[in-house]
């Protein structure tokens, strides 16, 4: 983008330009997807719990409601109680959003579509959503409150156990692809739903729900939301927030809701390709078509990443809390064991070339082998020049990946 | 299941501070007033000392300055969630002073009054222990039938929550026509909603690991500390005033078929139609107190439909209440009766005028409740909430 | 300043690395805290890091580490992840023992 | 591309200060909650820093393994031993003065060691045409750890060039350190109190 | 409403004097104690065979002391405070009452509480009902675990459902009256 519009005016103008345009856009999905996501968390808790939820605000289904109060947070008094290590007290909201934020910045919406194209973006992404725990932590402990104390320990304690599991689920995919960067692995997916890694072998439709669990407990959702349980520490970390810094929490947690069921959708779900390839040719067809083509990616990748999300709210609506030697206990009993084996189940499936049901379903398929990093043919070279040992090994080693 | 001297150790691996947390008197789950001083290590709770009396509005006292009748509307704000049964207590034991024979009638309404009274209590304490363990959507199907409940009651009496509606000498109108076919067509409906309760909570597998096990109450340590009700009954105790309390009470069931709801042999009485007890479940924890609560739904439903039977079948008119000033004769009377939350008593001493020399109200909530102290010890903090919950306790009542 | 910008090189990350490495030694020398005392570790490590991470790059030298200082790196932040636990570890037990974590209290060598 | 502004250098200005104020704000806070803050936000800024030179994996890596989970560590430790009279401990001022001169003179040495060698202040010329991709991805690096050097290719010595054992003696040490060392903390943490608690079921 | 005989024969036979009276006629028939038996009273009713009471429903205090000297001379009784025990068995179902009569005032000197062995060490459950006694009744419990006011604060004066009690003027400068 920086170069289309470096034809227009001066470079760092254009830089500056290409890099406003991307932090508005991915500010726009973490405001909007807040208010959406509040509006619909109401809208769904009221239909399971036999409401209607907001009503008036905005119309016939309350569409304004969250807009509504997030104006009325704003214009709330933001307290700090007297016991409050006030520096710490007032950061903590931004400590909180600034990661959840960030990890929207290697989060491909389609082919292409993302604010910072890294190599390790898998990676980078689960680091930095581990992150939002410090300012869950900070308020914690910074609010002079014990209950918030509680709670900040509880989510320390909560979410570096739950990293484990959860990057090794997402190591699955990353091996099957070869690669840590998400939009290669979203490209390798295209095709029919069955190239879908989720369908890819029995042990990657396992690690799914395994993702999916510890997803929702790195995100601090019900039934693992102990960090602010509500009936045991009152209101947890977010106790004594008031007003617009307590909306920065909610903020935070919906949109690290919506980054980690992106994720998901990137890593078993095909991302932007839908289960049907409609627009394979249109992307073929390049120019115009292909924006078009990208657009329906990214709408199609949104889509898949809302619907985790009301996954999450219908959980929450549903089920009872957990304790918080349960929770730790069900990481350490059940998710590392089963992500593990599933790890060594995918593993061993990739080896043993077992079939996965795109093999028959379309036999060329179209992705997996087409990703070829720089450096593979830079060792192929080099393998060719010197025949040592090493060399030929690398070649082998980028034979084998395609 | 009935595992003997179940010994728990808790390790405590890293000495932590020690820190001193009030939980309570505004906190969720401590259902009112209640405040709770914890002593905690880290997550663990080492003592904890309930402080109550945040909501005393002495009652007694009000009691002494008034004639029974007037005292009606104070036995409302006992347990305002069960104030009919509130009033059948204080009502029986008024008549039990003055010698009054009730009518027919008036019998069957108090029953079918009394147990739709039960119902609505429980239902309000299975939702509020979902909340207290983090599910909200229940509470809130409790109360969509609750509600309806309220809504008859409403119909029979024109209040809602604080019904004055059974009165010395019977009720204070009868059961206005067609009000039995309405009572008829809620319970058709109410009774296939109690298997979305159990799907949602009873049989949960959450549900059951955060209550199955958890404060345990023996049948000895629940009778010394004067626990009734389902607390009791919970704990395997077969002792249920409708059929175990003096003649007045239980004359008033005369005919009725009812088990009482208690585990023998591993079995409660009416467990065929219901989920079976899971495994991981120790007589007397928080899960068989919400058990017996549930199923205890189920037996009001019966007896509710009995009685509306009952009422048809019976003659004679629905009783007259006693005059404001009716004179009481000299002496003193004791009545306990089976309320939903456990055994109220009225304690009224008079001394020949129309105003008791002194009433006394004993709250079941209030032995209930002085159980937690020796409970909570040692729990884990999110237990407190669980316990706490499983005991249903109402402030109103404990306080008075 | 304008310079600066323009010319990045290896000194400039290597004097981050000083910057790095010398207040962590500060830290070492002048904190009471036990946990204090884990944050100089962690930061004085960290110097090292931005030095081998510097000296690899290919950004900043024709002739390079290459993955080596990578390498390197990564076995650094496991091995600071190792300590800090034990460290963290033997802070605790002795909190537990002393009910302090004044290092300058804990020159008794017995638990 | 984009030479008008140098954006390596402007990120690593601000990256480096970010980094060097957040330090100093870990020496020079006696509150330990906050020095554990500034530490976090100056190892974040020191990723950056990683990314800026191409170390993306590595970046990564420190911003999991070193904030996400080693100072999460220390932040639960601080807490569970943050009493309020251990939260403030100050150092005297006779050791400060004592400790800043040392560490200034530290410093300056280092400064100047660091600027001395022509080789490491030269900037690289060809920078912009460097296409890296050995460092970017993690393939390259786990290669390496077996001892396949991508980046070796175009040596011209062969014993560089053909690899070596590479570092799969040190991984397997560094794996075997771990275990003990998690054992050894798991022991060291061991419990020491018990609380006993009867529970009487029917 | 059964009223064993058998074991109130053995009380009579076994605490002889210290048994003051039982009486049948109320509607409740009641027994009434000598104070300085009372545990010893409570704990044989718990562990005799025949009676059984392993629950102490409630504790009452009540006054009898009318404040109006016009009425109380036809009042009928000298004044006294009464506690009563309401005991059940959830073995035998049976029910008694139990009833210690203790002076208003300890030796008769106003302020002075009168006392009363505590039997809290034979049903858990007297604790709490013990210490309302005290706190609304203001009836010292020799021997409680931890005798404090329960429903009202712990600096409240006076024992409100006394007969004489008189609402304090001012609360912490909450208006009383």
């Amino acid at each position: 983008m920086a170069e289309f519009f470096a034809q227009y005016m001066p470079a760092w103008g254009a830089y500056l330009l290409t890099a406003l345009i991307s932090v508005a856009l991915l500010l726009a999905v973490v405001g909007l997807g807040a208010l959406f996501f509040i509006w619909a968390e109401r809208k769904v808790a009221g239909r399971i719990q036999d409401r209607l939820g907001p009503t008036r605000t905005g119309g016939k289904f309350g569409w304004l409601q969250s807009l509504a109060d997030g104006i009325k947070l704003i214009t709330k008094e933001d307290l700090a109680p007297a016991d409050a290590d006030r520096l710490l007290f007032r950061l903590a909201p931004y400590v909180s959003l600034a990661p959840s934020y960030a990890a929207l910045l290697a989060l491909p919406f389609a082919d292409g579509w993302v604010g910072w194209e890294i190599n390790t973006s898998v990676f980078f992404l689960l680091a930095i959503l581990g992150l939002e725990v410090f300012g869950v932590i900070l308020a914690g402990y910074a609010s002079g409150s014990k209950w918030s104390l509680f709670g900040g320990m509880r989510q320390a304690a909560q979410v570096v156990s739950y990293e484990v599991p959860l990057g090794m689920c997402g190591v699955i995919p990353v091996f099957l692809c070869g690669t840590m960067s998400l939009t290669t692995i979203g490209n390798m997916q295209a095709g029919w739903a069955t190239n879908w890694l989720i369908f890819h072998d029995p042990f990657t439709f396992m690690v799914f729900w395994v993702y999916f669990t510890c997803a929702v407990a790195s995100v601090n959702r019900a039934p693992f939301d102990l960090a602010e349980a509500e009936s045991e520490l009152v209101a947890g970390f977010h106790t004594e927030y008031s007003g617009l810094r307590w909306s920065f929490f909610f903020m935070a947690e919906y949109n690290s809701m919506f980054v980690v069921s992106g994720l998901a959708a990137v890593l078993f779900f095909g991302g932007w390709n839908g289960p049907v390839p409609i627009f394979a040719s249109w992307k073929a067809a390049g120019g115009g078509w292909e924006i078009v083509a990208d657009l329906a990616g990214c709408l199609n990748f949104i889509g898949k990443a809302v619907l985790g999300v009301m996954v999450m709210i219908w959980v929450r609506w549903t089920l009872p809390r957990l304790r918080i030697d349960q929770v730790i206990t069900t990481c350490l009993k059940y998710c590392v064991p089963l992500a593990a084996f599933c790890f060594v189940g995918a593993l061993a499936w990739q080896l043993a070339s077992l079939p996965s049901p795109n093999d028959w379903l379309s036999p060329d398929p179209a992705g997996r082998a087409a990703v070829r990093e720089p450096w593979v043919e830079r060792a192929e070279d080099g393998a060719e020049r010197s025949g040592t040992s090493g060399a030929e090994e690398l070649a082998r080693l980028a034979e084998d990946k395609r | 299941m009935a595992t003997a001297n179940r010994e728990q150790i808790i390790e405590l691996d890293v000495r932590t501070d020690e820190l001193l947390v009030n939980m309570g008197p505004q906190h969720p789950s401590t259902h009112g007033v209640l405040r709770l001083v914890l002593k905690t290590d880290g997550e663990i709770v080492t003592h904890v000392e309930p402080h109550i009396g945040y909501l005393h509005r002495c009652a007694e006292k009000i009691g002494e300055n008034l004639t029974p009748r007037q005292w009606i509307p104070y036995t409302d704000r006992m347990d305002y969630l069960a104030a009919m049964n509130m009033n059948l207590g204080w009502s029986l034991c008024v008549e039990k002073l003055l010698g009054y024979e009730l009518p027919e009638k008036a019998r069957h309404i108090r029953v079918i009054i009394a147990e739709l009274g039960r119902i609505a209590s429980h239902l309000v304490g299975m939702g509020t222990y979902g909340l207290d363990l983090g599910t909200f959507s229940p509470f809130l199907y409790a109360f969509r039938e609750r509600e309806k409940i309220l809504d008859l009651f409403e119909e029979v009496c024109g209040a809602r929550l604080t019904n004055s509606y059974i009165t010395p000498g019977g009720v204070t109108g009868d059961l206005p026509a067609g009000w039995l076919e309405k009572c008829e067509a809620f319970l058709d409906q109410f009774v296939p909603v109690i298997t979305e309760y159990h799907t949602l909570l009873t049989t949960n597998a959450i549900f059951i690991q955060r209550t199955a096990g958890i404060g345990v109450i023996s049948r000895e340590m629940a009778i010394d500390y004067g626990c009734t009700g389902p607390v009791l009954r919970g704990s395997g105790v077969d002792h249920d005033l409708r059929r175990d309390g003096e003649e007045r009470y239980t004359e008033m069931y005369d005919g009725y078929a009812f088990e009482v709801i208690v585990e023998k042999d591993g079995h409660y009485p009416r467990d065929h139609d219901y989920p079976p007890v899971p495994p991981e479940a120790v007589l007397g924890d928080c899960w068989h107190r919400f058990y017996v609560r549930m199923l205890e739904v189920m037996q009001a439903i019966d007896i509710v439909r009995e009685g509306i039977e009952f009422y048809r079948a019976s003659s004679g008119d629905w009783g007259h209440p006693i005059k404001l000033n009716t004179k009481l004769p000299k002496g003193e009377v004791y009545l306990e009766t089976e309320c939903p939350r456990g055994q109220m008593g009225f304690y009224l001493v008079s001394d020949g005028s129309a105003i008791p020399w002194r009433v006394r109200a004993r709250s079941s909530c209030f032995c209930n409740l002085s159980v937690t102290e020796e409970l909570c010890r040692g729990c884990l903090l999110a237990d407190v909430a669980a316990i706490v919950g499983s005991l249903d306790i109402v402030m109103g009542e404990i306080d008075r | 300043m304008a310079g600066l910008l323009a010319t990045i090189t290896v000194s400039h990350y290597l004097a981050v690395g000083a910057f790095f490495f010398v207040t962590g030694v500060l830290c070492m020398a002048t904190k009471r805290n036990a946990l204090g005392v884990l944050m100089g570790i962690e930061l004085v490590l960290n110097g090292a890091n931005l030095n081998f991470i510097a000296f690899g790059s290919q950004y900043l030298r024709e002739e390079t580490l290459g993955l080596d200082g990578q390498l390197i790196a990564l076995f650094v932040i496991i091995l600071a992840a190792a300590e800090a636990a034990v460290a963290l570890a033997i802070a605790l037990s002795f909190y537990n023992a002393h009910s302090t974590i004044d290092v300058d209290q804990g020159d008794e060598l017995k638990g | 591309m984009l030479a008008a502004i140098d954006l390596h250098g402007f990120l690593f200005v601000l990256f480096a200060l970010t980094a060097c104020v957040f330090a100093a704000g870990v020496l020079f806070s006696s509150n330990i909650v906050r020095m554990a803050f500034n530490l976090v936000l100056s190892l974040g800024s020191s990723a950056g820093l990683f990314f800026l030179a191409g170390a993306e994996f590595v970046g990564a890596m420190q911003l999991m393994i070193y904030v996400g989970g080693t100072l999460v560590l220390l932040v639960f430790g601080v807490m569970l031993t943050a009493q309020h009279r251990f939260l403030e401990m100050r150092t005297n001022a006779g050791e400060w003065v004592l400790s800043l001169l040392v560490g200034g003179a530290l410093l300056m040495v280092l400064l100047q060691a660091a600027f001395s060698v022509s080789q490491w202040n030269t900037p690289y010329a060809q920078r912009d045409q460097v296409e890296i991709d050995e460092s970017k991805s993690a393939t390259p690096i786990a290669a390496a750890l077996t001892g396949v050097r991508v980046d070796k290719l175009e040596e011209t010595n062969p014993r560089l060039r053909a690899g070596k054992s590479g570092y799969l003696m040190p991984f397997v040490i560094v794996s075997m350190h771990l275990l003990v060392v998690l054992v050894g903390a798991a022991y060291l943490a061991r419990p020491r109190m018990a609380v006993r608690q009867m529970r009487r079921g029917g | 409403m059964s009223e064993g005989p058998q074991f109130l024969d053995a009380l009579k036979s076994r605490f002889g004097d210290h048994i003051r009276g039982v009486n049948l006629d109320n509607i409740d028939p009641w027994v009434e104690v000598a104070p300085e038996a009372i545990v010893e009273v409570c704990r044989f009713l718990k562990t005799d065979p025949d009676a059984r009471f392993d629950m102490l429903n409630c504790i009452s205090g009540v006054d009898y002391f009318q404040p109006d000297p016009a009425k109380a001379k036809r009042a009928g009784f000298e004044p006294h405070l009464e506690v009563v025990y309401h005991l059940s068995s959830t073995i035998t179902k049976h029910t008694l009452v139990l009833k210690v009569i203790l002076p208003r005032w300890k030796d008769d000197q106003p302020g002075q509480l009168p006392e009363l062995d505590s039997v809290a060490g034979v049903w858990r459950t007297a604790d709490w009902h013990e210490r309302e006694v005290f706190d609304l009744m203001g009836v010292y419990f020799r021997g409680h675990p931890g005798l404090k006011r329960i429903l009202l604060p712990e600096d409240w004066e006076g024992h409100p459902l006394r007969k004489d009690y008189e609402l304090p003027l001012e609360y912490h400068g909450i208006r009383g009256r």
